[in-house]
């Protein structure tokens, strides 16, 4: 069986989807999501080990050679994909079943834990695959269930949080569509690898620069890279706390992957950065993103709201890591991809075991929390610390190595502005630190009690990745390190 | 236009426009999909959800200024793009040299399925449509977790005091139409199954006959009225036939890799490569097949089932 | 054969084209209704008929068969329902004085 | 040059209607029917690049030599699906909207918004 | 002939579009668009004929039953209660 762990990966997720409906009980079925969910961690754990042992996989579907049929490739930036995915997802889910009791009715929970699955194996379908197309298949299906799922939430802003995201992204991905239209159109193939090699031949063609426009453009409206973000705030701040936690930490992974995969793997190093002016752009919107979104972050009253804008800023970095565009630039990326999404899960699976207790996240309720919730509000200033990027915890390894990818390339002023963004984190944190423990509580709530179990384990495992990941860097750097080499064609 | 129902008529004119240029592009297929859910389907489904929004447009206070520039950026970089682009219908474009030249070559001895659409849907891009499935059956479940309603035992009775007088009422005003529907009805049926199986020989497959199977449950129920067809048709029931067609084609690819080959790989159905193919789109068609028909008709009873309750609240208010 | 199936495509064409000026030139819903529902089925029977015509064999004929069997049903019963629910909604056919006066001069013009 | 690119200048222009209704209306159904426009669009874009001229269509038959290019065909028979699927969840939203603000515009529902923070 | 008889259904579906863009009540939109699908019918049954391959007549059915449904829909809904709501306020 071991061969076919790539597909494995993405078909054990999706045909338990539809096994959930014949299941009656919802424990039943968060059980069963909870095994699927662990079962996939546990395949891409074993994916990891054998890419590193053996390099690329290569899986074809149907049996028939690409690029006639369809292709899985599993190489090291998709197995690390992959792992960040399940290994979130089977925390997430750990937490859903105490979590959802308060927040969605009783009979949407088969549902629920339907159009998660269907949501995770359509994440993970997108990262797996070889196949342009094929990435238009499962971004649909991740996406539809994003929307049904974002509108679970209990307030009525869920509804239309989930039909703006359906708005823009369903454009996104139409982009997205004509730009596989527009290579397929000059090429002839869909397959990624076959692409990066036919490409070449017509890069300078007017078609071909559309497509990569489009291609581009598509995909960072589903990144909500900064113009293109305002679907992401509200989506977050009012879905159900255990989908913003699932979604907060994975959704933007996936598009960073894509775009990772698109200018480097396909169009290729050379022309993604000739064509456009490619990095400039990327850097200069990666920088206002830090910025507009971290001053957003700071006049925000909604905790929720606070940490999805910071979501945003967090994407900032990437996008200048990526935009530096060398192998320690890239490799700050991926570490980021890798750390952002343990701090926003560890963030707002503690947000969750707030809403469990005080049913509300707006940031004057927090008051004196810090002495109700110890073990929570602790999470939390842990989390915040590794967004500001402290040592000791992950968000410092990603920001000492972005800090050297810039200083690499001499770009002094953008290491100084990366630093000032830090310090703005460090206020929005601020903010819910000084609610949490120096304010006195609010009356009437003097019963509040710690979170359940239930969610204090999850959010804790989390946190401590956290910091585990913080000291032993081996595993994340090594593997980051990998991926961003064999991006760049360097041999290790 | 600011009445929606005109707006929604006139896409479906749009969408049958579109499906004539299918047909005379050649794309005999798509125009077969396009025409039952472009012009039928998706209409439908508009006009059940503005029956519930209501049809009038509000004047808009926009001002479209910014819209029109990122219209007019888009399109003019479309326009620049297409200027490098190979010329339309030549034989020598990229498009017909590369990939496209073995389907339309080897299919028959590989697959032995004389429509190629066919063969590369259901056989060499198997996953896509595996996929798509997929895609239908999570939309089923997201209408179901938006629109579902929790019915109270007592609901029911006062609902069917009422549909029942409703349903008379109704007798007498569309005594014709039922009528004629009645004839049609298993005739629609029984072409669904012919577009089913005749696939592999025509255009057709498993999407195109559920979404005529669908569409014949649909129209009965707008005749018969919505607790008629709920006696014949059992929700719950629905639900389980969308997860079925999933999971059949999906067990066909379980069996390929029990087998030890990969996934969706149909020869190892049979001991001849051939008939194992055709078994195995057999096969998955009618997965695709079941899980469109019970995904639409998830889809319609739910949306047409809010409405009604609407009604009743509405009526039970005044 | 061939000159007999190009009568029936004539008759059929004309007969379309004299219902399309209709829906345009008519003055009200139940005139236009008339002047398509009318020609149509006949018009369509011709086409068909046309056709069947031209290629006498096997599969098609059959489906050329149903399909105008389909029409006669169809295209008759759609005109019924559409005529009924526009009368139940009190769309008022235009006969007053004025509405006489406005169709004679419309025809006029 | 016109003769060979004028028919997707049509489907540029048929696109960019379907999208200027989705970014400038504010009326959450016709949006709906924007993208569908967008997307339908998008369809008529790859099913002209699969045409051969003097080809047929794709169903093997004998004495043909020509067929049109069946790829793009089948990838169009999934977006198909797709856009049904996500008009489908479109619409589900914007009837639960209408339920929740009572209205369907997206300039009233911003208000209420407002009016909530 | 055949052509002759394309040109013609065209020419009509375009008065039945007009129709259907002027149309001052629903009811005339409605039959504009249920003139337009029947002749989507012929006009696909005539262009298989035209290109050689009339074996494709599926489609014409296909559209045939959906035109039927959707009037029919198209009807129901329209009778529905709040349409008329709708309409009475306006008066």
């Amino acid at each position: 069986m071991l061969t076919h762990l790539p597909i494995l990966q993405v078909i054990v997720p999706l045909m338990a989807a539809p096994l959930c409906l014949f299941l009656t009980r919802p424990r039943l079925v968060w059980l069963f999501a909870l095994i699927v969910s662990g079962l996939a961690f546990l395949i891409s754990s074993l994916l990891l080990q054998q890419v590193m042992e053996s390099g690329t996989i290569l899986y074809t579907l149907g049996g028939w050679d690409a690029p006639w049929g369809i292709e899985y490739r599993i190489d090291y930036l998709n197995s690390l994909l992959l792992l960040i995915i399940t290994a979130i997802s089977t925390v997430v889910l750990f937490a859903a079943h105490t979590s959802i009791q308060q927040e969605i009715p009783e009979d949407r929970h088969t549902l629920f834990y339907i159009l998660y699955l269907l949501s995770l194996a359509g994440m993970l379908g997108i990262v797996a695959t070889a196949d342009a197309f094929n990435v238009f298949v499962f971004l649909e299906i991740s996406s539809l269930s994003a929307y049904a799922l974002i509108a679970l939430g209990k307030d009525r802003r869920a509804l239309w949080a989930s039909y703006q995201y359906l708005i823009m992204g369903t454009i996104g991905a139409t982009f997205i569509l004509i730009g596989i239209g527009l290579m397929y159109q000059m090429t002839g193939t869909l397959n990624m690898y076959d692409l990066s090699q036919r490409l070449p031949e017509v890069e300078n063609t007017r078609t071909v620069f559309t497509a990569f426009t489009f291609v581009i453009v598509g995909v960072c409206l589903k990144l909500a890279l900064f113009p293109l973000h305002l679907w992401l705030p509200n989506a977050y701040a009012y879905a159900p706390s255990i989908v913003a936690a699932f979604f907060a930490a994975t959704a933007t992974k996936v598009a960073v992957y894509l775009l990772i995969r698109f200018t480097f793997s396909i169009f290729g190093l050379s022309f993604s950065f000739t064509a456009l002016p490619l990095q400039m752009l990327f850097l200069m919107l990666g920088l206002v993103g830090i910025f507009v979104a971290s001053f957003a972050a700071i006049y925000q009253t909604n905790v929720k709201h606070l940490f999805a804008y910071s979501s945003i800023a967090q994407i900032g970095y990437m996008i200048v890591g990526f935009s530096v565009s060398s192998v320690t630039g890239l490799m700050a990326t991926l570490l980021h991809l890798f750390n952002h999404a343990l701090m926003k899960s560890a963030l707002f699976l503690a947000l969750a075991a707030v809403v469990y207790r005080i049913g509300s996240v707006q940031l004057n309720q927090f008051h004196g929390l810090g002495r109700q919730m110890p073990y929570t509000m602790a999470a939390i200033v842990i989390g915040g610390l590794s967004l500001i990027g402290v040592p000791l915890t992950v968000g410092f390894v990603s920001k000492w190595y972005l800090i050297m990818a810039t200083l690499e390339n001499g770009w002094w002023p953008v290491t100084v502005l990366i630093l000032l963004g830090s310090l703005l984190a460090i206020v929005y944190v601020w903010r819910i630190v000084e609610a949490a423990y120096f304010k006195p509580p609010l009356s009437g709530r003097e019963s509040i009690k710690e979170a359940p179990l239930s969610l204090l384990v999850p959010v804790w495992t989390m946190v401590v990745a956290n910091i585990y990941f913080g000291i032993d860097t081996r595993l994340s750097v090594q593997v980051a390190q990998a991926a961003s080499q064999s991006l760049f064609g360097v041999t290790p | 236009m600011k009445d929606l129902l005109s707006v929604i008529m006139l896409l479906g004119i749009y969408s049958l426009l579109s499906a004539c240029f299918f047909v005379a592009m050649d794309a005999v297929d798509v125009a077969f999909t396009e025409a039952a859910v472009g012009a039928g389907i998706s209409t439908l489904l508009m006009l059940v959800a503005i029956t519930m929004t209501g049809r009038e447009e509000n004047p808009s206070r926009h001002k479209p200024a910014l819209a029109l520039i990122v219209v007019t950026i888009t399109g003019s970089l479309l326009i620049y793009g297409t200027l490098d682009m190979p010329y339309f219908g030549l034989a020598q474009d990229p498009v017909h040299l590369h990939v496209a030249p073995r389907y339309v070559n080897d299919s028959m001895q590989e697959i032995g399925v004389p429509n190629i659409v066919t063969s590369v849907l259901a056989s060499y891009r198997a996953f896509d449509t595996f996929g798509e499935v997929v895609v239908i059956f999570t939309a089923g479940m997201g209408v179901l977790a938006l629109l579902s309603v929790v019915r109270r035992p007592k609901d029911i009775v006062i609902d069917s005091s009422k549909i029942d007088s409703f349903n008379k009422c109704m007798h007498e005003e569309h005594l014709i139409l039922r009528i004629v529907a009645k004839m049609l009805i298993p005739f629609i049926l029984l072409f669904a199954l012919y577009v089913q199986f005749h696939g592999d020989y025509g255009p057709g497959g498993g999407f195109q006959a559920g979404v005529i199977f669908a569409a014949a449950i649909i129209l009965y129920t707008m005749l018969f009225g919505m607790n008629t067809a709920r006696r014949v048709i059992n929700q719950s029931a629905t639900q389980l036939f969308a997860a079925i067609g999933v999971l059949l084609y999906g067990s066909v690819g379980v069996i390929s890799l029990l087998e030890g080959k990969n996934f969706l790989d149909y020869r190892v159905l049979s001991t001849d490569p051939l008939a194992g193919q055709h078994l195995g789109i057999l096969l998955i068609e009618l997965g695709v097949g079941i899980t469109v028909t019970a995904v639409m008709v998830i889809i319609f009873f739910n949306f047409a089932g809010r409405g009604n309750d609407q009604q009743n609240k509405e009526n039970s208010d005044s | 054969m061939d000159i007999s199936s190009s009568v029936f495509l004539l008759i059929g064409s004309f007969l379309y084209i004299s219902g399309g000026v209709g829906i345009l030139r008519f003055p009200d819903f139940y005139t236009r209704m008339h002047a398509v529902g009318v020609t149509e089925t006949l018009a369509t029977a011709m086409i068909l008929i046309g056709l069947m015509l031209l290629n006498p064999e096997g599969l098609v004929l059959i489906k050329l068969i149903i399909i105008l069997i389909m029409t006669l049903f169809i295209s008759p019963t759609a005109s019924h329902a559409l005529a009924s629910s526009a009368m139940q909604n009190n769309l008022i056919p235009k006969l007053d004085k004025n509405e006489v006066n406005e169709k004679e001069t419309s025809s006029n013009s | 040059m016109i003769m060979g690119l004028y028919n997707y200048w049509v489907v540029v222009v048929l696109m960019m209607i379907g999208f200027y209704i989705v970014i400038a209306h504010g009326n959450l159904i016709k949006k709906i029917v924007g993208l569908s426009i967008f997307q339908t669009s998008v369809f008529i874009f790859y099913i002209s690049m699969a045409k051969v001229d003097g080809g047929t269509a794709p169903i093997l038959a004998e004495g043909i030599k020509q067929y049109s290019n069946p790829l793009p065909h089948v990838l169009i028979l999934t977006a198909i699906v797709v856009g049904i699927a996500t008009t489908a969840l479109g619409l589900a939203l914007a009837v639960r909207i209408k339920e929740a603000y009572g209205t369907i515009e997206e300039e009233e529902i911003q208000e209420k918004d407002n009016l909530d923070c | 002939m055949l052509i002759a008889a394309t040109i013609a259904i065209l020419v009509v579906m375009i008065m039945a579009m007009i129709r259907a863009f002027i149309g001052p009540t629903l009811y005339d939109r409605i039959l504009a668009v249920n003139m337009f699908g029947t002749k989507t019918v012929l006009l696909i049954s005539l262009l298989g004929f035209l290109m050689g391959r009339p074996e494709f007549l599926d489609i014409a059915i296909v559209y045939a039953l959906i035109n039927f449904i959707s009037v029919i829909g198209v009807l129901h809904y329209s009778d529905s209660s709040i349409f008329k709501r709708s309409d009475q306020q306006k008066k």
